[in-house]
């Protein structure tokens, strides 16, 4: 058994509108923060895969994301995994 | 006839569907912990509103796999009545029960007030009290309320009449200022307000409770033709 | 790890100082023990003698608060305080601050405030029914206190919304004085059988002490501590704490659940100094002692040593004493809410609070000590308190009235403030009756005729300008409220937010406002049942405004005698109740002019205050009247404008006697007044109420359709006001939204 | 001015409480997805920078961050830049 650090990136299709992403962008902007366009604010999630190998983690994590992380009506993601380093 | 209002860690206002109901219908209705596996006995069930399982994550994300829920799918199926008010709606949405998704206000704030809803179609058990074209005084509350979907979609439930209230005044930027839609076979209502919280004088407002009436008279009628 | 200092080397490098121990405490401790403290009992008298538990600036002062009555069933001392509501209800209140935890992360500070105060409700027994807010912060004209109000803001509701409370009142005050130190009190409100309160006792020798909810983890160390630093930085030291508002419902049903069997002996939320106030408190409140295993807390990290459990402030956690041979009642309850729990330790007769780790004793110290000979201090109260506002010049009469009357309708202290309470949920529950907007929020009793009422209230500026009238007027305007929307004020709560007790003029702000709050509570029948005290509320040697916050509870005995704050109906007569006055002493009015709080604290009498506030109970008892409103902030003009419905079609016409100062008939803050409408056909009993009970009663005119406000003086010409009345409301209606619709994240 | 596709990660610090980590962990156990432990739920950002080159636009991002997208009393931030392809 091998244990993964997975990062999981999910954000909004971009057919969605983002109100949160809009709001950091006003914010930006009113703040002198000229240059900065197009914010989209997703979530980031990380956790540990404790799995035969770097196949079935891959499994696992996709089933995850596919199943209850992310939400395919609106939202797509990517993700990586990297072997833990020994403590 | 008996109502089925479920319980999901973190539902609040369970109790008060249930109050409502009672009160509106004078029916049975009791209240059904989510670790539940059957409805058999039940003839109406209610999704409640509230933050089940904080609603960490997506709202209804994770209510959408309790153990109930494959209970609620079978009676949906079956043709049973099934509301889910806000929290409940967005359960629905989530178990691909009713399609598209809520997600969080266009303004980013939680709102509660009374709002104005337009009655689409009184074709369902939910809306047969009332009039297309009439205008209902119903709180909201929430902070993920904007309906979603594709356009593919917005247009099936246009043709299918199966938008069943919209918001006279858009509070939370919702397609086509959907505030409640139905399943295909029009047995399983979603909708953001709360008609439980206009049941009474106090509240402001009774226009809610057209929407327990037609439950109870629906299914009253139901095993009446079943009878003969 | 490092290991943490020896005993000896604490007392020679003076690290207990670190830890919240003056030199002389330590001394104590040390000469009480008879031995050299260790660190972690160092810690342990560090936080439970800090002035956020031990109270020890404050503790003389608040015993000259009256707190008997035939209505209370709890006074201070318990988590909240309790009244008889009649019909064998009780009502369970309290109110909380978080300025400190809100001011560094104002939304995790707001939340945790509002899950401290739920969790100190339902320990008591009741199921909690509301929850108040009393919010101040600097103007909003600059960002970061939009950033810092908004956040607040949010976290209220997204704690309480999601625990499913409803927020149904509160007040929000903007003011200069609170730029660097915004206030964030919170209050809760239950409902319990009256016979039936749970304490915070640890009682039964052998009795077993459960740890129920969160893990603990690294968090808040040392929150209770720096509550009373000096630096207010120095809170950074230590992790926020983050609430969850999901785990807090799930553990106030499991509590509410416990509680119904009989089985739990006492039950205490881990709030302020987490483990270490809980365990003492409750061991003290016994008479008893406390031992406790630390090895078996439930942790979220690893290797965290028990000074580190014993100081976590970690949210959502409870200590509960069960009956001995219960406990699989309570785990069956706790599985069924997936609740963590878990056995840590038991009840003791030794008086002493033992706490062991890997089978060692590391802490064994007396309870008595560490609770009740806790240091009290009677610090140094200045002998003269230089009145600030005494020298201020009256400002020159206006040019015109109706511009100044739409100023302090978009000042946002008095503006609407729905901006705020859309965000809540107002109607959860489905039982509140008058929600955020009326004078005081009115919530249904289940199975009762009756309605509870509440209110918060609290003028700093005036406690400021006036310590001693300011209490009392915070006082008798909390209880206005209540008596404006139909109830009888049966009890009070209060958050003594003040600023460096080091100072004796603060120390004067406090005793005086102590005493002026204890003569209007006694006045008015309304005595103390539980309450909060916030020092060190200053920044760079400015303190804040001395801002007393008043939580009131009260009955309304009859649903059919509730009276809404505003009316929308033509042909009503609108009658003043109280004094005509034209003083401008302590308005905002006047401060708005000169830039500074000036003057004295508005005119004010106890006696005329008992004798209004009679009036208006018996005249919505026997006559009816169609509204009610007190005059507060803006004064006459700005209350009348209040009063009428925002989309009602309406007008009203006020004629006001000749001889009185214009600005200060109009805007002027004296207290004791109502404002309240009625039908013509009322009118004779009103008056004739008003004759048998000697209270001065004014008709100032009567409500339109012109759909315009006119206020003129007898005598005069051309009237003071002439304007709009959807135009005004218009601009009271919106002006807190425009402020907050400019950037703030 | 060169365009910058930058991604900005925001996550609590170790030591601060994630009660929806610890809620999506909690669920991901009961529905079967054994193995996955210590799951943080953070932000993940993405937007446009324009500026004279790569050093000024990491400037105005670690300002962004750290005066807007990131709350310093409990949060963490890393980023990346990217030159952006022309379409
Ligand atoms: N922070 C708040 N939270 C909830 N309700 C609030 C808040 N601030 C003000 N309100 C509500 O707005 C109304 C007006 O408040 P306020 O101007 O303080 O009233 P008054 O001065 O008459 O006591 C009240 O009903 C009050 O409950
Ligand atoms: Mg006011």
């Amino acid at each position: 058994m091998t244990t993964y650090r997975a990062q999981v990136r999910v954000w909004l299709k971009p057919s969605v509108f983002d109100p949160q992403g809009n709001a950091v962008e006003k914010a930006l902007l009113t703040l002198g923060f000229a240059g900065i366009e197009e914010v989209r604010i997703g979530k980031s999630m990380e956790f540990l895969v404790t799995a035969d190998n770097q196949e079935s983690a891959e499994a696992m994590v996709d089933r995850a994301c596919r199943d209850v992380l992310c939400n395919p009506v609106m939202e797509m993601y990517t993700f990586t995994l990297e072997a833990r380093q020994e403590a | 006839m008996k109502w089925a209002v479920i319980v999901f860690p973190g539902s609040n206002c369970d109790e008060d569907a249930q109050q409502a109901i009672i009160r509106v219908t004078g029916d049975e209705a009791t209240l059904v912990w989510h670790q539940e596996t059957s409805l058999a006995d039940y003839d109406a069930i209610v999704l409640p509103g509230g933050f089940s399982y904080g609603d960490y994550l997506r709202s209804g994300a994770i209510a959408r796999f309790a153990p109930i829920m494959k209970a609620v799918r079978d009676k949906a199926v079956q043709g049973t009545p099934i509301i889910g008010i806000c929290n409940g709606f967005q359960v629905l949405t989530e178990a691909h029960l009713l399609p598209g998704a809520l997600l969080r206000n266009r303004d980013l704030h939680f709102h509660c007030k009374m709002v104005e809803l337009r009655v689409e179609t009184n074709r369902s058990p939910f809306t047969a009290a009332y009039q297309p074209g009439d205008i209902l005084r119903i709180p909201i509350a929430h902070g993920e309320g904007r309906y979603f979907a594709d356009s593919a979609i917005l247009h099936e439930l246009q043709e299918d009449h199966r938008v069943a209230f919209r918001y006279v005044d858009n509070p939370n930027g919702s397609s086509e200022s959907i505030a409640g839609i139905l399943s295909k076979e029009r047995n399983v209502l979603g909708l953001m307000p709360h008609p439980e919280r206009a049941v009474a004088d106090f509240m402001r407002s009774t226009d809610g409770a057209g929407v327990f009436r037609s439950i109870h008279q629906y299914v009253t009628e139901r095993e009446g033709a079943h009878a003969h | 790890m490092h290991t943490e200092p020896t005993a000896e080397q604490i007392e020679r490098e003076g690290i207990y100082r670190s830890l919240g121990l003056t030199d002389a405490e330590y001394a104590q401790v040390v000469e009480k023990l008879g031995r050299l403290p260790n660190y972690l009992e160092t810690g342990l008298f560090g936080v439970l003698w800090s002035e956020h538990c031990s109270y020890k600036s404050s503790r003389i002062h608040l015993k000259k608060f009256p707190t008997d009555g035939p209505q209370v069933l709890q006074g201070p001392g318990e988590n909240a305080g309790v009244v008889d509501i009649g019909d064998g209800i009780g009502i369970a209140f309290k109110m909380e601050s978080h300025n400190h935890p809100s001011a560094v992360e104002p939304y995790q500070g707001a939340a945790t405030g509002v899950g401290g105060i739920l969790r100190d409700i339902f320990t008591m027994g009741a199921r909690p029914i509301a929850f108040l807010n009393s919010l101040r912060f600097g103007p909003l004209d600059d960002a970061h206190t939009r950033y810092l109000f908004g956040n607040v803001v949010a976290g209220i509701g997204g704690y309480g919304n999601c625990v499913g409370i409803p927020t149904i009142g509160g007040e929000a005050v903007f003011d200069p004085s609170y730029r660097h130190n915004p206030l964030v009190n919170a209050m809760c409100v239950g409902q319990l059988p009256a016979d039936r309160i749970v304490k915070g006792a640890a009682s039964g020798v052998g009795n077993p002490v459960f740890v129920v909810g969160s893990r603990t983890g690294r968090d808040g160390i040392h929150g209770a501590t720096f509550a009373s630093a000096e630096d207010p930085h120095a809170k950074e030291r230590s992790a926020v704490q983050v609430g969850d508002p999901f785990l807090g419902k799930l553990l106030m049903e499991a509590c509410l659940e416990l509680m119904a069997t009989g089985a739990v002996v006492g039950i205490q939320d881990m709030g302020a100094a987490g483990l270490t106030s809980s365990s003492a408190e409750m061991a003290s409140r016994a008479g008893g002692g406390i031992e406790m295993m630390l090895d078996r807390v439930p942790c979220r990290e690893a290797g965290m040593t028990p000074y580190e459990m014993m100081l976590s402030e970690s949210q959502e956690r409870m200590l509960v004493v069960m009956e001995k041979g219960k406990e699989e009642l309570a785990f069956q309850i706790l599985r069924k809410w997936d609740l963590q729990v878990a056995e840590v330790g038991r009840v003791t007769d030794d008086g002493r609070l033992r706490l062991y780790f890997h089978d060692e004793v590391v802490a064994d110290v007396p309870v008595r000590l560490l609770v009740d000979e806790a240091p009290v201090y009677d610090r140094e109260i200045a002998a003269v308190y230089e009145p600030p506002g005494a020298h201020v010049a009256l400002p020159p009469d206006p040019v015109n009235y109706q511009l100044e009357l739409e100023k302090l309708l978009a000042h946002p202290s008095i503006a609407k403030k729905q901006w705020i309470y859309h965000q809540y949920d107002t109607s959860v529950r489905a039982s509140t009756v008058f929600g955020p907007g009326y004078d005081a929020a009115l919530v249904l009793v289940p199975d009762s005729e009756k309605l509870v009422a509440m209110a918060s209230d609290g003028n700093g500026r005036y406690v400021y300008l006036n310590p001693r009238v300011g209490g009392a007027i915070a006082v008798a305007e909390a209880c206005r409220n209540v008596v404006a929307a139909g109830g009888v004020p049966l009890a009070i709560t209060n958050c003594l937010n003040f600023g460096n007790p080091e100072k004796p003029e603060v120390m004067y702000q406090f005793s005086q406002a102590i005493e002026g709050m204890s003569e209007a509570c006694r006045a008015l029948s309304a005595p103390v049942v539980s309450g909060n005290v916030s020092f060190y509320n200053e920044t760079g040697g400015e303190d804040i405004y001395p801002t007393p916050v008043v939580g009131v509870v009260g009955v309304v005995e009859d649903s059919q005698l509730a009276t809404p704050s505003e009316f929308s109906e033509a042909g009503l007569a609108v009658y003043l109740v109280g004094n005509l006055s034209d003083g401008l002493e302590g308005s905002l009015y006047w401060q708005m002019k000169a830039q500074q709080a000036a003057g004295d604290a508005p005119s004010f009498d106890l006696a005329t205050e008992v004798k209004v506030q009679r009036f208006v109970q018996r005249a919505i008892r026997e006559v009816g009247i169609t509204a009610a409103h007190d005059i507060s902030e803006g004064g006459l003009a700005v209350a009348l404008v209040e009063m009428v419905e925002e989309t009602a079609p309406i007008g009203m016409t006020v004629s006001l006697p000749a001889g009185f100062q214009l600005p200060g008939v109009l805007f002027g803050e004296a207290q004791s007044r109502f404002l309240i409408a009625a039908q013509a056909s009322k009118e004779n009993m009103l008056q004739d109420l008003a004759f048998t009970l000697h209270t001065p009663l004014l008709r100032l005119g009567e409500t339109n359709t012109s759909g315009e406000l006119v206020i003129s003086i007898d005598g005069e010409s051309s009237p003071a006001i002439q304007a709009n009345l959807h135009e005004l409301k218009k601009i009271y209606t919106s002006a807190l939204e425009n402020n907050m619709n400019q950037s703030w994240r």
